[in-house]
């Protein structure tokens, strides 16, 4: 009685393991680095003027400036979302939530990568009232207010898709939700230099994404644990 | 129309005993009034709460309203309302009031309770379309009231529905998708329900008149629900188009309020050509009649009351005061542009609205002097009626004062849209038709519901209600003095931060008024049912509702031929048992 | 009764009309041209209106108190209707008359009086919920708009084309309206989405600006300093929050400010 | 209104109340008046959209005329004829009514005759009604042939918005008269009033489309 309980027991637990090593994804040590640089003159970044709105001016020494072409030195670009577009062998379920911050009237992060249905937490720090207005085309649009001490908006986007952020109170506020079917994915930092982890062994396509100057690609073989390099250069112009 | 015809056989021997019949499809004049009477009560009631929600938001930004966020989860979230919700609030607000409650209550209302009966006639001209006329506009208010629970909430380009905000769709903004095409779509069946009712009015006061009741000898009520129905049937039929127009361009991507090259949060709009000033004419074609549809009825129940509890008739009998409602009304036609006049509409033709609108202010100066003239002298009883009677006349002064301001263009280009324009149409259009539905009700009910009101709650409600309007909308004069801009859902700007005080007061003063309205809505509701009997003419009045039974019977007159025999307002009379003449001597009312 | 509704009146009417002779809410002092003659216009009204609005609640409050109840022989106006009638036909009528010729000088001087020839050209560019101005820079041409290239994301609230339109390269474009002191102003007033409104209360004036339409629009301010320019046409959720600053400089400032913004 | 020529209905029919209408309608004919009421509504609101029609036009540089399809006028001729065959069939529902009250024995049976001569004309007059319709139907489908569509530009929005409220208002005008024919085959009281006051209204109608044939003329 009690051995049959037993056997039945230990079977279910063999079974669940193995499903488990099976389901998961072999974890990869390999990984993908690189710069992201430009070529040619890149548009003059505009200063904001937020003299409308004193609670936020006043949290800014000098004056913020747009950030769709953010270069920086040697000719590094910033904000650029570099991703495994094809070869993944299947993300980890998407775990914690992604935050995306309104603060001195700027979304932070400018660009935010996140996985397909994973949570992201919208939060309003300021002591005016924000507007999200994501410009969905693929994924169902919703445009929300977010007065000062109301909770954060929490909510997730089921399809991938780049996703154009606009606050319908202060015009100059602009960002981009990348929705992405993979886990594996970076975002360019001022110096222009990202790097994806975890990769297994593998063939894979590297897609860069700036949101003016649109994507590339390139294709990066993996074996075993080392970091590949894979540099993509933007064209961009002066206006 | 053919139907019309077979109305003098429809009329049915004897009341119709199934309730549906009686009370639901009814096509009996009394119950129908009842029926507007009560939707305008209910519709009065939300309106009021919104106001509150909006008042609190005014004062008080980021508080949180417990339980709010329940309600409209993306409108307050975490109860605290934020700008589209405010301005949901504010257009639902201006909407129901205006369509719901000004129109509905003095004129459909009270209208197709008492004209039948103060003219003799045994009921409406078609009643069919009576009955219709009420459903449509029901369901024109089961319609807006949608609004509040669709995807993304009610509109927000105001009760005006301004193009092109109204006509662009979702990119304008939350509560313009879905919100915005019901609000359209309640508006029109409003206008259908209305161009039945004022129909119903006209034929009626012309060819139902019984022996005797010539025109001249009409009660002042029935000639300005009268002149009302004139006027409605033409505000009315304007909007009505004006509607299909603005939702054609919404749905059917027509360009007729919608110019080029428009880009609304990022998106350029497919239209071309179209504007948005068209749609600013059409609506104040309409709109501005429709304030004296809000308020010429109210004027004719005042004129109407005041006589029989000053015990005198009017001064210069009921030409006077039947000439100035006439004048406002054809004046109302020529108006329309004093509301467009920064709007970018040629500033020569300013001038030439400018002129009319003053010149309208003439008959109402007059209506108001022959009030004051006819207080002169009289016996004064003073009970609720009365009281909102005077109240009324103060009010209508205080409101129609601050239309010379707004009259002229050069005061305009400061006063336009500041809390200055709202205090004036919140006195002269929503406070004095209101006093004048107050003043109505505790007049009439005994009549309509066959039992007293309880004066003592009625007296307290007037001055709580008195003195609670001069709190509320005289500091918005001097808001808008100081260039307080209306419809900001917070004030951020350094010039009226210092304001932010007197908008709290108003909102404390625009609490308390409204709870001392529940005074009167438990008086409304404990007369139903409990209240004493009333006898037949419990004030001693003249016209001919006074002389049948409370409540009349189904027929009005129970059968009686009326002859009426003298003027409506024959008080005073000396030499008699009485100091009043009624109106027809034709057999005493049965009595209970 | 009778007494109590007349002594609250009194209150009522009194208290009412204090803050006005008080000024304790009131315009902010005037910083254009044309604005004095408004506040002429405005005390007049406040004036004639003020008589008539204390003089009819005083008599209805005397009225009400002293034709009250008794049961009195009624009396009728002395005179009957006509003379009130009359009366109330000609004090309105001399108020409508007055007003109208002097008001309609205001308002002509303000809005049909064309704009001085040398007049400073900006254009204002309207939008959900800002506004932005626009200067020709040193070439004083103005680029054409092109709606198709308004994005609020790179800033381009104008839709310039400099890439192909030489006179837009060098156009200004800021949150913020700077003119110099005594100088014509003539602003072309565009919208790219909703009917907003440029409302100054210190100019004393507004104008609506309405998508597909440009309206020219002129005024000259008389004091240096620092205006809030507001929104007073509902143009959507963030209505309240749609302003930007009138700053009326020295020449000399203006000058500078001018040449550091075509720097950069 | 024609108040005149109007008889106060006596209180022969058992289902009145006793006297009432006599009371109530010495006055003039609800309907009549009603028709004539319901008629200024209607006219204003056609006024507005003219007027809109008109603001329109001027507002944009997009305004393009385009060729109407001919079957249009044929529609109008329908739609006259049917004006007189209304009358016709008053005329003879008249007749009917003065010859029966004449004393000559036949006179029921020539009455019979002319009733029947009249329910047919009404009958042609609802025929050519719904031909109209038909008519603007097919109007329609000739427009939608050459890709003009009630969104292409603002004329033919117009056009589409006109044609289809007025269409709206003649298909009301259609149910009238078939309650109005229902009444007159039950010979009802005062059927004749009826008649007269949907004759009003079919007339309005008619001119009205005379009207919007105009404006649509000269405009598109």
């Amino acid at each position: 009685m009690r051995t049959k309980y037993f056997l039945a027991l230990t079977i279910a637990v063999l079974l669940g393991s193995g499903m488990l090593v099976f389901a998961n994804p072999p974890a990869g040590s390999g990984s993908i680095s690189g710069k992201i640089t430009y070529t040619g003159t890149p548009p003059k970044m505009k200063p904001i003027d937020m003299s409308k709105e004193p609670s936020c001016a006043k949290q800014h020494a000098t004056p913020v400036m747009t950030e769709n072409v953010d270069t920086g030195p040697g000719n590094s670009l910033a904000w650029v979302v570099v991703y495994i577009s094809a070869g993944d062998q299947g993300s980890s379920a998407p775990s914690q939530a992604v935050r995306y911050d309104q603060k001195g009237c700027q979304y932070i992060p400018h660009v935010l990568p996140m996985e397909v249905s994973q949570q992201l937490q919208i939060y309003n720090d300021d002591q005016t009232s924000h507007n999200i207005h994501p410009l969905a085309k693929v994924n169902s649009e919703w445009n929300k207010s977010q007065p000062p001490g109301s909770p954060p908006i929490d909510t997730k986007y089921e399809k991938p898709e780049f996703i154009p952020v606009k606050c319908n109170i202060h015009p100059w506020m602009h960002g981009y939700f990348v929705v992405l079917n993979t886990s594996h994915y970076a975002v360019s930092g001022p110096d222009g230099s990202f790097t994806i982890k975890g990769l297994p062994a593998g063939k894979y396509t590297v897609t860069a994404w700036q949101e003016q100057y649109g994507q590339q690609t390139q294709d990066v073989t993996i074996s075993g644990s080392e970091t590949k390099t894979a540099n993509f250069t933007f064209k961009v112009l002066p206006y | 129309m053919s139907d019309a015809s077979a109305q003098p056989q429809v009329h049915h021997l004897s009341p119709p005993t199934g309730f549906i019949r009686k009370h639901v499809f009814s096509l009996d004049h009394k119950v129908i009034g009842l029926q507007y009477y009560g939707l305008a009560l209910a519709a009065v009631f939300i309106g009021m709460v919104l106001s509150w929600l909006f008042r609190i938001h005014l004062g008080w930004a980021t508080a949180a309203i417990p339980g709010l966020q329940f309600f409209s989860p993306n409108g307050a979230p975490g109860g605290v309302i934020t700008p589209e919700y405010y301005l949901s609030l504010l257009t639902m607000h201006g909407t129901i009031m205006v369509f719901f409650v000004l129109t509905n209550a003095p004129f459909a209302g009270f209208g197709n309770y008492f004209l039948p009966i103060q003219i003799g006639a045994e009921d409406m001209a078609f009643p069919r379309f009576n009955m219709m006329s009420f459903w449509t506009t029901f369901a024109a208010f089961l319609v807006m009231m949608a609004a509040f629970f669709v995807h993304d909430g009610p509109p927000i380009s105001g009760w005006t529905a301004y193009a092109t905000l109204s006509s662009v769709g979702r990119d304008a903004g939350p509560g313009q998708a879905m919100g915005q095409n019901l609000w359209a779509v309640s508006i029109a069946l409003f206008c259908i329900g209305q161009l039945l009712g004022s129909l119903n009015f006209i034929a009626t006061t012309l060819d139902l008149r019984t022996k005797g009741m010539s025109l001249s000898r009409m009660p002042l009520a029935t000639w300005a629900w009268f002149i009302t129905a004139c006027i409605g049937l033409l505000a009315f039929a304007d909007l009505l188009p004006a509607c299909i127009l603005l939702i054609l361009d919404r749905t059917a991507g027509t360009s007729f309020f919608n110019p080029s090259g428009m880009v609304v949060s990022d998106n350029l709009q497919p239209h071309s050509g179209g504007s948005p000033l068209l749609w600013q004419h059409l609506f104040w074609f309409f709109g501005h009649p429709e304030v004296y549809i809000a308020i010429i009825p109210a004027f004719g129940i005042v004129a109407h009351i005041l006589p029989t509890f000053m015990r005198k008739p009017l001064l210069g009998g009921v030409r006077v005061l039947i000439g100035c409602m006439v004048a406002a009304g054809f004046l109302s036609y020529m108006v329309w542009g004093h509301h467009m006049f920064v709007s970018g509409m040629n500033p020569y033709s300013a001038i030439l609205f400018s002129v009319p609108t003053l010149i309208i202010t003439i008959p109402f100066t007059v209506a108001t002097l022959i009030f004051l003239g006819s207080i002169y002298g009289a016996n004064l009883r003073f009970n609720s009626a009365s009281l909102f009677c005077l109240g009324f006349i103060s009010v209508f002064i205080s409101g129609g004062i601050s239309g010379f301001f707004l009259a002229q263009p050069s005061l305009d280009t400061y006063l336009h849209a500041t809390y200055f324009v709202v205090a004036h149409f919140h006195f002269v259009m929503a406070v004095a038709a209101i006093f004048g539905i107050f003043a109505g009700t505790y007049f009439w009910m005994p009549k309509m519901i066959g039992r007293m009101m309880n004066e003592t709650l009625g007296k307290l409600h007037f001055w709580l209600t008195f003195i609670g309007v001069y709190c509320i909308f005289m500091p918005m004069h001097y808001l808008g003095l100081a260039g307080n801009v209306r419809r900001y859902s917070a004030f951020t700007d350094n010039y009226l931060i210092p304001l932010i005080p007197v908008h709290k007061f108003i909102t404390v003063a625009a609490l308390l008024t409204g709870a001392a309205q529940f005074i009167f809505f438990y008086n409304l509701i404990h007369t139903r049912w409990w209240g004493p009997q009333a006898p037949d003419n419990p004030w001693e009045a003249t016209t001919l509702e006074w002389s049948t039974t409370s409540p009349p019977p189904f027929d009005n007159f129970g059968g009686r031929h009326i002859v009426v025999t003298a003027d409506p307002y024959e008080y005073g009379v000396e030499g008699g048992a009485t100091d009043y003449v009624m109106q027809t001597t034709t057999g005493a009312a049965t009595k209970h | 009764m009778g007494k109590v509704f007349c002594v609250a009146l009194v209150i009522i009417t009194l208290v009412s009309v204090y803050p006005i002779f008080a000024h304790t809410w009131w315009p902010p002092p005037t910083i254009s041209k044309t604005g004095p003659s408004v506040d002429h216009q405005l005390d007049e009204t406040l004036i004639g209106t003020g008589v008539l609005f204390i003089s009819s609640q005083l008599i209805l409050a005397g009225f009400v108190w002293a034709f009250s109840g008794a049961k009195k022989k009624i009396k009728s106006w002395p005179g009957g209707a006509t003379p009130v009638v009359a009366f109330g036909i000609i004090i309105v009528g001399l108020e409508i008359l007055s007003l109208t010729f002097v008001g309609s000088k205001a308002w002509a001087a303000m809005y049909m009086a064309p704009a001085d020839e040398h007049a400073l050209h900006v254009d204002v560019q309207a939008e959900q919920f800002a506004f932005f101005f626009r200067y020709p820079g040193p070439d004083g041409v103005f680029g054409s708009i092109h709606p198709d290239k308004i994005s609020d994301a790179n800033g381009n609230y104008f839709g310039l084309d400099p890439e192909h339109d030489v006179a837009a390269r060098d156009d200004i474009v800021v949150g913020s309206l700077a003119i110099p002191v005594n100088t014509p102003i003539l602003l072309t007033l565009h919208s790219k989405d909703m009917i907003h409104n440029f409302y100054v209360p210190e100019l004393r004036l507004q104008q609506d600006m309405v998508p597909g339409i440009d309206i020219p629009f002129h005024f000259t301010a008389t004091t240096i300093g620092k205006y809030e320019i507001v929104c007073t046409q509902l143009c959507g959720l963030g209505h309240y929050s749609m302003r930007a600053f009138l700053e009326v400089m020295s020449q000399s400032d203006y000058d500078s400010w001018l040449k550091q913004q075509s720097g950069d | 209104m024609s108040t005149a020529t109007y008889t106060p209905p006596q209180t022969t029919a058992p289902r009145t109340r006793v006297a009432v209408p006599v009371v109530t309608a010495t006055k003039g004919i609800p309907s009549q008046t009603g028709v004539w009421v319901a008629v200024s509504a209607i006219a204003m609101s056609f006024a507005a959209l003219t007027s809109a029609l008109i603001v329109r036009e001027g507002s944009g540089t997009d305004w393009h005329r385009f060729v109407l399809p001919r079957i249009l006028y044929l529609d109008t001729i329908i739609l006259i004829a049917s004006s007189f065959t209304l009358e016709v069939s008053r005329k003879r529902f008249a007749a009917a009514v003065s010859s029966s009250v004449a004393p000559s024995g036949s006179s029921a049976s020539i009455a019979a005759a002319q009733r029947s001569d009249g329910l047919y004309w009404l009958n042609m007059t609802l025929t050519l009604g719904l031909l109209f319709v038909v008519g603007q139907v097919l109007a329609w489908r000739s427009l939608v042939f050459q890709g003009l569509l009630l969104a292409t530009g603002p004329s033919t929005s117009f056009f589409y918005v006109l044609t289809a409220m007025h269409g709206l208002h003649l298909l009301g005008g259609v149910l009238g008269l078939i309650y109005v024919g229902y009444r007159l085959r039950r010979n009802a009281r005062n059927a004749q009033t009826s008649l007269g006051t949907a004759a009003v209204y079919w007339h309005f109608v008619d001119l009205l489309w005379f009207y919007l044939l105009m404006v649509i003329v000269i405009r598109m």
